[in-house]
């Protein structure tokens, strides 16, 4: 059961600082004339022992990998292990940016050695860090695949992108904030990508297939050979989304697979904390001959010294710095941490794992055989609903009513972090509200910080902020 | 000594322990061999290897050269890198400043209910992030005047290059021009190169003089195509723009967004975005709640109440549940990328989320009062450590004869790559600007060693 | 309302890690010889995403000051500053207690600004730091008067300590440890000690009186100037308990009211967490003239080194290296912060906020003025009824049916670090509870993680490990 | 230059920040001055002084002399003075031992509904703690196999006095001796005098041979006023005992208590204390759970179940709550303090119980296979250390001719205070045992640097 805050002048929530307190200050004495400044702020003035009160209780009325499984298919919600926020806390990691290279040669070390991490982890000839998150890294990545296409003078030609119906919905973002028109590709009937219609789509105004293997049903593209082959002499390059990686690794790698440009979700497959929303990082991997068009800079080594280089044909930036440092960091310490041997058991922890789960469970679990993630279906109840009563088992729900081939879709990920205690107890919790007749479905979620909330009406006369809470 | 005991251990090295501690396989899988025995009978498989359904063709056998380590034996390792960084004091700033972080914004945000969460698909246990985030888009609402804020930009480039497909989304200007200063840094423009390609935006630059806005030139570089003028305040030259009122004038009646870049503790003291008519403002947020990390940070984003559907991010709303209850809910959600895919306001998708909360902690923890006291102090400290510069041969402080905010440019006769070479071989960095000039940052985190920088440059143009 | 663990397979509660796995493990290839080895040893065997849940599950089921109000008078629970936390975990904090006190500058110059402070918050001449809690203070101090009566030849006379009714459970034992025998005072009709008592009660067999001030009640014993009179005169020692040192910070200090021996609470006093139950630090303090008897080492400075010296005539050891040193240095970080205006205010806060507290509640509160605390009586409800029905209310209850002094007591000490606001609740707390019918205070507490626990069956039958659980 | 901006602020200095930050009063105070005033009034009283009922003679002004300073400045002022601390590799042991603490342990222990948390006085909203407690009851019960342990003393020293007068209270012998081995720590010794001061108990010592006990000479020692026999398992010299059979034996038909020192590490590895015939086990917990901290620790109690109503301490059991459902609570209060007032079985009120926490999670980190795998190694890295320093000319290493657990001492030809004040000049601390000898004490966290300190060695004895 979840904690509550349960103060009777407040309704059941806790109140906003701003309900607290509400000062309105008005500097005086400024060194700045007043027509340079303004003529004042209206902000709560907490004391320090209010504020960790007020924090603390929003903590506990929050669900967190700590607190239980969390399978959120395609989001791969992991163990975030603790020794990384030490390293990362460390007063040697908080460096400005602008600092020349020559006094940030630690910074720099670690970015290289991740770069290099990766590129053999992804099976490409160079990485960037920069991407601050795996959406930012998809937008870069199909940047690089313009630009390849500009430089062979067929940036005008090549102006559609392919997207799979199941594939993520910043994959249809990403190629569309780049200016490509979208060309969705149905599925067939196993839930993979149809050959024939792939061929049908593919051409000579084709940039760029945009791939995720294994994809959102968890099913690995076995055609993957072939699909290569199809998109690349159509002129076409592929881009594997890397959402998913966590199910390869060691065992196949996007560019022996003939992926040209791929991103790396670092909270996904190296267990850097997710953070309520970020910050994430989404580094990018290249294939041999597209590095000249990476983001600025790379970092390279010369001798023993590290250096910021700008890459021939660059992109130019994607972000305003290097990216989220902290992040990379912490991916370095956990991908140091595992090494070899690590990593390979974690895709074959997280395969046995959906597995187990997926025969564990009473639902129809459409498609197969799944690899880290598995997409199982309400039947008659609705998903969101399904969802909604597995809360009062003290288990966070899956992804649902997503990717819509299934219907009322459950997307469900375990990951390799979770015992086999831990399934049992998520399929039973699946199996009891499997069980649950309409009317408790309904009723749920009791066991929360909060009833079931109602979103309509939030998006139908949206308060904002406490400013217009009070309007 | 005649032992009876045996006392060497022929097969022990003293640095064996890393390894010898190195778990076989992850060590944050919890499978013992006896599970796997049971999870794979239950399955119906020999082996986990059956279950990976990879052609042989693509399988690939697990070999990255990378070595497992301790716990113990990574932590030393970064350690040791880590402090290759050298031992120098930062006075540096250019859109990333350094203030002191409360030790409370550490232990609050590192709970693991804050910082192991996702994004809060499910309101009902996310309350306590959810109602983070409202406080956070609250507090921004505060400090811009803006009707609306979003609760998290990757930074203060992206927040820009945002701003400017916002601008071609909801302007109905024929063109397709976004007007920036001259003294925009060169690592924002290329973010917002970026972001204006997919709708073929074209970047053109308008020029200042004395580090700030001339209203005339601006007014003559406006045109109809013109969609968004970008301005700073502070600029990151630290550079306190004094006509804003004017720019918010010429930009008043014309389908040209005033979209004004700035930073949250600047914004507690210097003139409200709103009084100045901005639409948008952008730039960094996470100048409260994260010391410099490399640029890692987070973006500011608000705007007018007409533009809302148009926002790019998540953006957090007030709600109620069955019992009637106030709540909190990620909404407006139909125009982010998972449902409106190719025609969402933005990819967003992981944002900044956990500085977001770091942010609100710390501006809670100064309260109104500290919040302007240190923008005051920010004001004063330039000034003084100016005049001081000035007053040193060969230096000439502040180049802009302007207020400034943290920071501001010298002038140097020589050679400033030496002079910058120098002072870092003596522990200090300090920005080159050009040939002839440096710029410094100084704010409370660094004020301590502004005697010693002082006497330190007074050495090195001697 | 409070998490509460509600796993199917459990009965509610959250499991033993003995219950999670019991892995039995023999050594083998030991480097000793098998006769010097154990056959093995049985324990869980818990991966770290395990491990965490569970201690992260715990931890949600736990009261603490974050949590909200935290009454307990006499013990003093009051906002633990964080950033004392980060210098305590410091790299640099970390050293070994047999260094030379060359390799240990740092810390002894914290030991002996610590001394300082203490010495001139307390009004006394020395301080030690060595006793690692309040009642190893107690022992100390007793000892010390007990090495100054032998070095007065008076050893074997003085063998009563005296020590008034009200006083702390722990004056009691400290000096029945210490060899003495025990003359209790009783209290007068105001609550203070009573003259004419003490004075039969004193003589030639008193080694000392022992003191709180202000006393359990929150009362100042007003006559301070006349007992210190009436036990010297006898030949006696003046000790003061620290508990309630709180509520004179700045404003009277021990050693000016004829104390001569004393020791501190650091976390009543000082903000140290106290940690569900310690580390404390209990530092004595002395007049003039006693400094010889301190435990050792004493940290003197000599020049600008700092050294450890046994002072003449020690009475030796009560820890085995130099106590609790990171409750220590948390001690010193917060006093450094606070300064004079700081602990002046600390003072003036607390005894505002228990005055209105008492003024707030629909009780009976006998006695007074108070200072930082205040006893009021439960009436006709049992006071630990009373207390379990607060629990409800979002709040911990104050200390129960102590001093005897008060029906049914309710001992409540708010501290300075409660809001109005917060006391407000508190008080709404109180008021409730006076309102509720038996029926719902026999019920209470239901908003807790654990329902009403019988403690009678614990104590009869005591099952204190999980291997006498499963016996 | 020439600045219509005023550029020098006279009354501003660069190092004020932090007395303009120190706040007025106590930044824990959550009042405002209108707080103040309404709680005034509904108190019925002008000033909060008038609060006061301390008569005018002792009235202190509150000058102590002490000054405020901001968050940040009390925090740099401390780290430049802990930076005094010379920065040596330590090879020190001798009780007090520094083994790798896991992030885990840290990460949990300061989550705040532990740490900020008093006593467990209400066991309805102290679940969490209790049942850490009654783990850490447990696994000290598993490693021991004594029937019941205590949840927290102090340290090793006063867990011996808390021992020496169990012994007395539990013991009809009609003396009052205690008899502790020659190697006892003088530190030990010094607590264990005091805590015998008040029942009037004698500390008798009797000889060893070869750094561990002789049996005869033990037997020799013991008589019939002996109430408790300590002995230590491995010893504050590093040795590991052999003779633990035979003492068992001679103790076992006497009303005398054995005794036995260890710690939680070492108990993972060697002869289990309930097999040898230990009556009770004291020591070392907090070998586990936090590195050296000048010396705060937790120490270790357990004893068999005859003794229980005399433990010293807090004691949690498992009980059952209205629900029916498992719950835990401290329990046999009737022997403590608080209760039982001058006839407790001990002052003891707030302990270590926060080490406590700290102790159970690194054990339940390392488990069974963990923890026997270190202290295996805490075997082999002093025999190796020893046989390498013993190649060293002019060095004799280990001193005794035994097993040894993480240290040994090793005899030096020549003035140990010299080599042992130039080793310390190199970096490295080492202790030194008398006029010939020094100890080394190696463990995980000092091992890699192990080849430096035996090449130092070998300068240093040149």
């Amino acid at each position: 059961r979840q904690a509550k805050w349960d103060e009777t002048e407040s309704d059941g929530h806790e109140p906003l600082l701003a309900e607290k307190d509400l000062t309105r200050h008005e500097p005086s004495d400024t060194y700045l004339p007043d027509d340079l400044t303004r003529d004042g702020v209206e902000l709560p003035s907490i004391s320090e022992p209010e504020l960790v009160r007020h924090y603390t209780r929003l903590s506990q009325m929050n669900y967190g990998i700590d607190s239980g499984p969390y399978p959120l298919g395609s989001c791969t919600m992991k163990y975030n292990p603790k020794f990384t926020e030490d390293i990362a806390g460390q007063p040697a990691a908080a460096v400005h940016p602008d600092r020349d290279p020559e006094l940030a040669q630690g910074t720099l070390q670690v970015y290289h050695e991740l770069q290099d991490y990766l590129s053999r982890i992804g099976g490409m000839s160079a990485v960037t860090l920069q991407p601050p998150a795996g959406a930012a890294g998809e937008l870069t990545g199909i940047l690089v695949a313009k630009a390849y296409h500009e430089h062979n003078d067929e940036g005008d030609q090549r102006e559609e992108i392919l997207v799979p119906a199941s594939a993520h919905g910043t994959n249809f973002a990403s190629a569309a904030m780049a200016g490509y028109d979208i060309v969705e590709l149905p599925a067939d009937d196993d839930g993979r990508v149809d050959l024939d219609a792939l061929s049908e789509a593919v051409g000579d105004s084709t940039a760029a297939l945009m791939l995720t293997n294994p994809n959102t049903l968890g099913l690995f593209e076995r055609d993957i050979e072939e699909i290569a082959t199809i998109v690349h002499d159509a002129g076409g390059l592929l881009y594997y989304d890397g959402a998913n990686l966590n199910a390869l690794l060691g065992r196949a790698r996007p560019g022996d697979m003939g992926f040209d440009v791929m991103h790396f979700n670092v909270h996904k497959t190296f267990a850097t904390p997710h953070g309520g929303g970020g910050p994430g990082a989404g580094p990018i991997g290249v294939r041999e001959g597209l590095e000249k068009f990476l983001p600025s800079p790379q970092v390279r080594v010369d001798g023993d010294e590290y250096t910021l280089v700008e890459p021939a044909e660059s992109i130019g930036k994607v972000h305003g710095s290097m990216g989220n440092w902290l992040v990379l960091l912490k991916t370095h310490a956990y991908i140091s941490r595992l090494g070899d041997e690590g990593l390979v058991d974690t895709s074959a922890k997280a395969v046995l794992n959906a597995n187990y789960l997926a025969e564990r469970i009473d639902l129809e679990v459409p498609f197969g055989p799944f690899h880290h993630e598995f997409v199982a279906s309400a039947g008659e109840t609705d998903a969101a609903d399904f969802a909604k009563a597995m809360l009062d088992n003290g288990v966070h729900p899956p992804t649902t009513k997503w990717p819509e081939i299934v219907d009322e879709a459950l997307m469900t990920e375990p990951t390799e972090a979770e015992s086999k205690r831990s399934l049992e107890r998520l399929a039973a919790a699946f199996n009891a509200v499997s069980e649950a007749d309409d009317d408790a479905i309904a009723a749920a979620p009791r066991m929360t910080a909060a009833k079931r909330i109602d979103q309509t009406t939030a998006a139908r006369d949206p308060k904002l902020s406490w400013q217009q809470l009070s309007d | 000594m005649n032992q009876t005991h045996p006392t060497r251990e022929t097969d022990l090295s003293f640095d064996e322990s890393d390894a010898a501690q190195a778990e076989s396989g992850s060590p944050f899988t919890p499978h013992d061999a006896e599970d796997v025995t049971e999870m794979l009978a239950a399955i119906g498989a020999d082996d986990v290897e059956e279950l990976f359904d990879v052609p042989e063709p693509v399988r690939y056998d697990g070999s990255f050269g990378i070595e497992g380590r301790s716990e113990r034996a990574v932590r030393r390792r970064l350690d040791r890198t880590l402090d290759a960084n050298a031992d120098v004091v930062e006075f540096l700033g250019r859109g990333h400043y350094s203030h002191y972080v409360p030790s409370v914004v550490d232990s609050l945000s590192l709970r693991s209910e804050f910082i192991t969460s996702y994004t809060q698909y499910q309101p009902e246990v996310s309350q306590g992030f959810l109602q983070v985030l409202f406080e956070f888009q609250s507090l921004v609402t505060e400090l811009t005047g803006m009707d609306v804020a979003n609760c998290s930009m990757y930074d203060a480039a992206t927040a820009l290059g945002e701003a400017a497909t916002l601008a071609d989304r909801v302007r109905a200007a024929d063109g397709s021009t976004i007007l920036v200063p001259d003294y925009l840094r060169a690592e924002r423009r290329a973010v917002l190169e970026n972001y204006a390609d997919g709708p073929g935006l074209e970047i053109r630059e308008f020029p200042t003089a004395n580090g700030m806005v001339d209203p005339d030139a601006l007014e003559s570089a406006l045109g109809e195509d013109v969609l968004l003028v970008y301005v700073e305040n502070p600029t990151t030259d630290g550079v306190i723009e004094e006509h804003l009122d004017e720019i918010g004038s010429i930009l008043e009646d014309r389908e040209t967004l005033f979209c004004l870049g700035s930073d949250l503790l600047a914004l507690s003291l210097l003139q409200n975005p709103a009084d100045v008519g901005a639409d948008v403002v952008v730039g960094n947020a996470g100048v409260l709640g994260l010391p410099n990390v490399y640029g890692m940070g987070i973006g500011l984003f608000a705007c007018r109440e007409e533009f809302l559907r148009q926002v790019p991010g998540r953006l957090v709303g007030a709600s109620e549940d069955a019992d009637g209850d106030r709540t909190y809910t990620l909404t407006l959600q139909t125009r982010e990328q998972h449902i409106r895919r190719e025609r969402a306001t933005s990819n967003i998708c992981s944002n900044q989320a956990w500085v977001a909360l770091r942010t609100a902690i710390h501006a809670a923890y100064l309260g109104p009062e500290g919040l302007t006291a240190l923008a005051d102090r920010c004001t004063r400290l330039p000034a003084r450590l100016a005049a001081e510069l000035d007053a040193i041969p060969g230096v000439s402080a502040p180049a802009n004869d302007a207020y400034h905010f943290r920071e501001f440019t010298a002038e140097i006769d020589g050679d400033a790559e030496a002079v910058v070479s120098e002072l870092a071989d003596r522990g200090f960095a300090v920005h080159r600007r050009g040939d002839d000039a440096i710029q410094v940052c100084v704010t409370e985190t660094n004020e301590e060693h502004a005697a010693e920088l002082l006497e330190t440059v007074r050495e090195v143009m001697a």
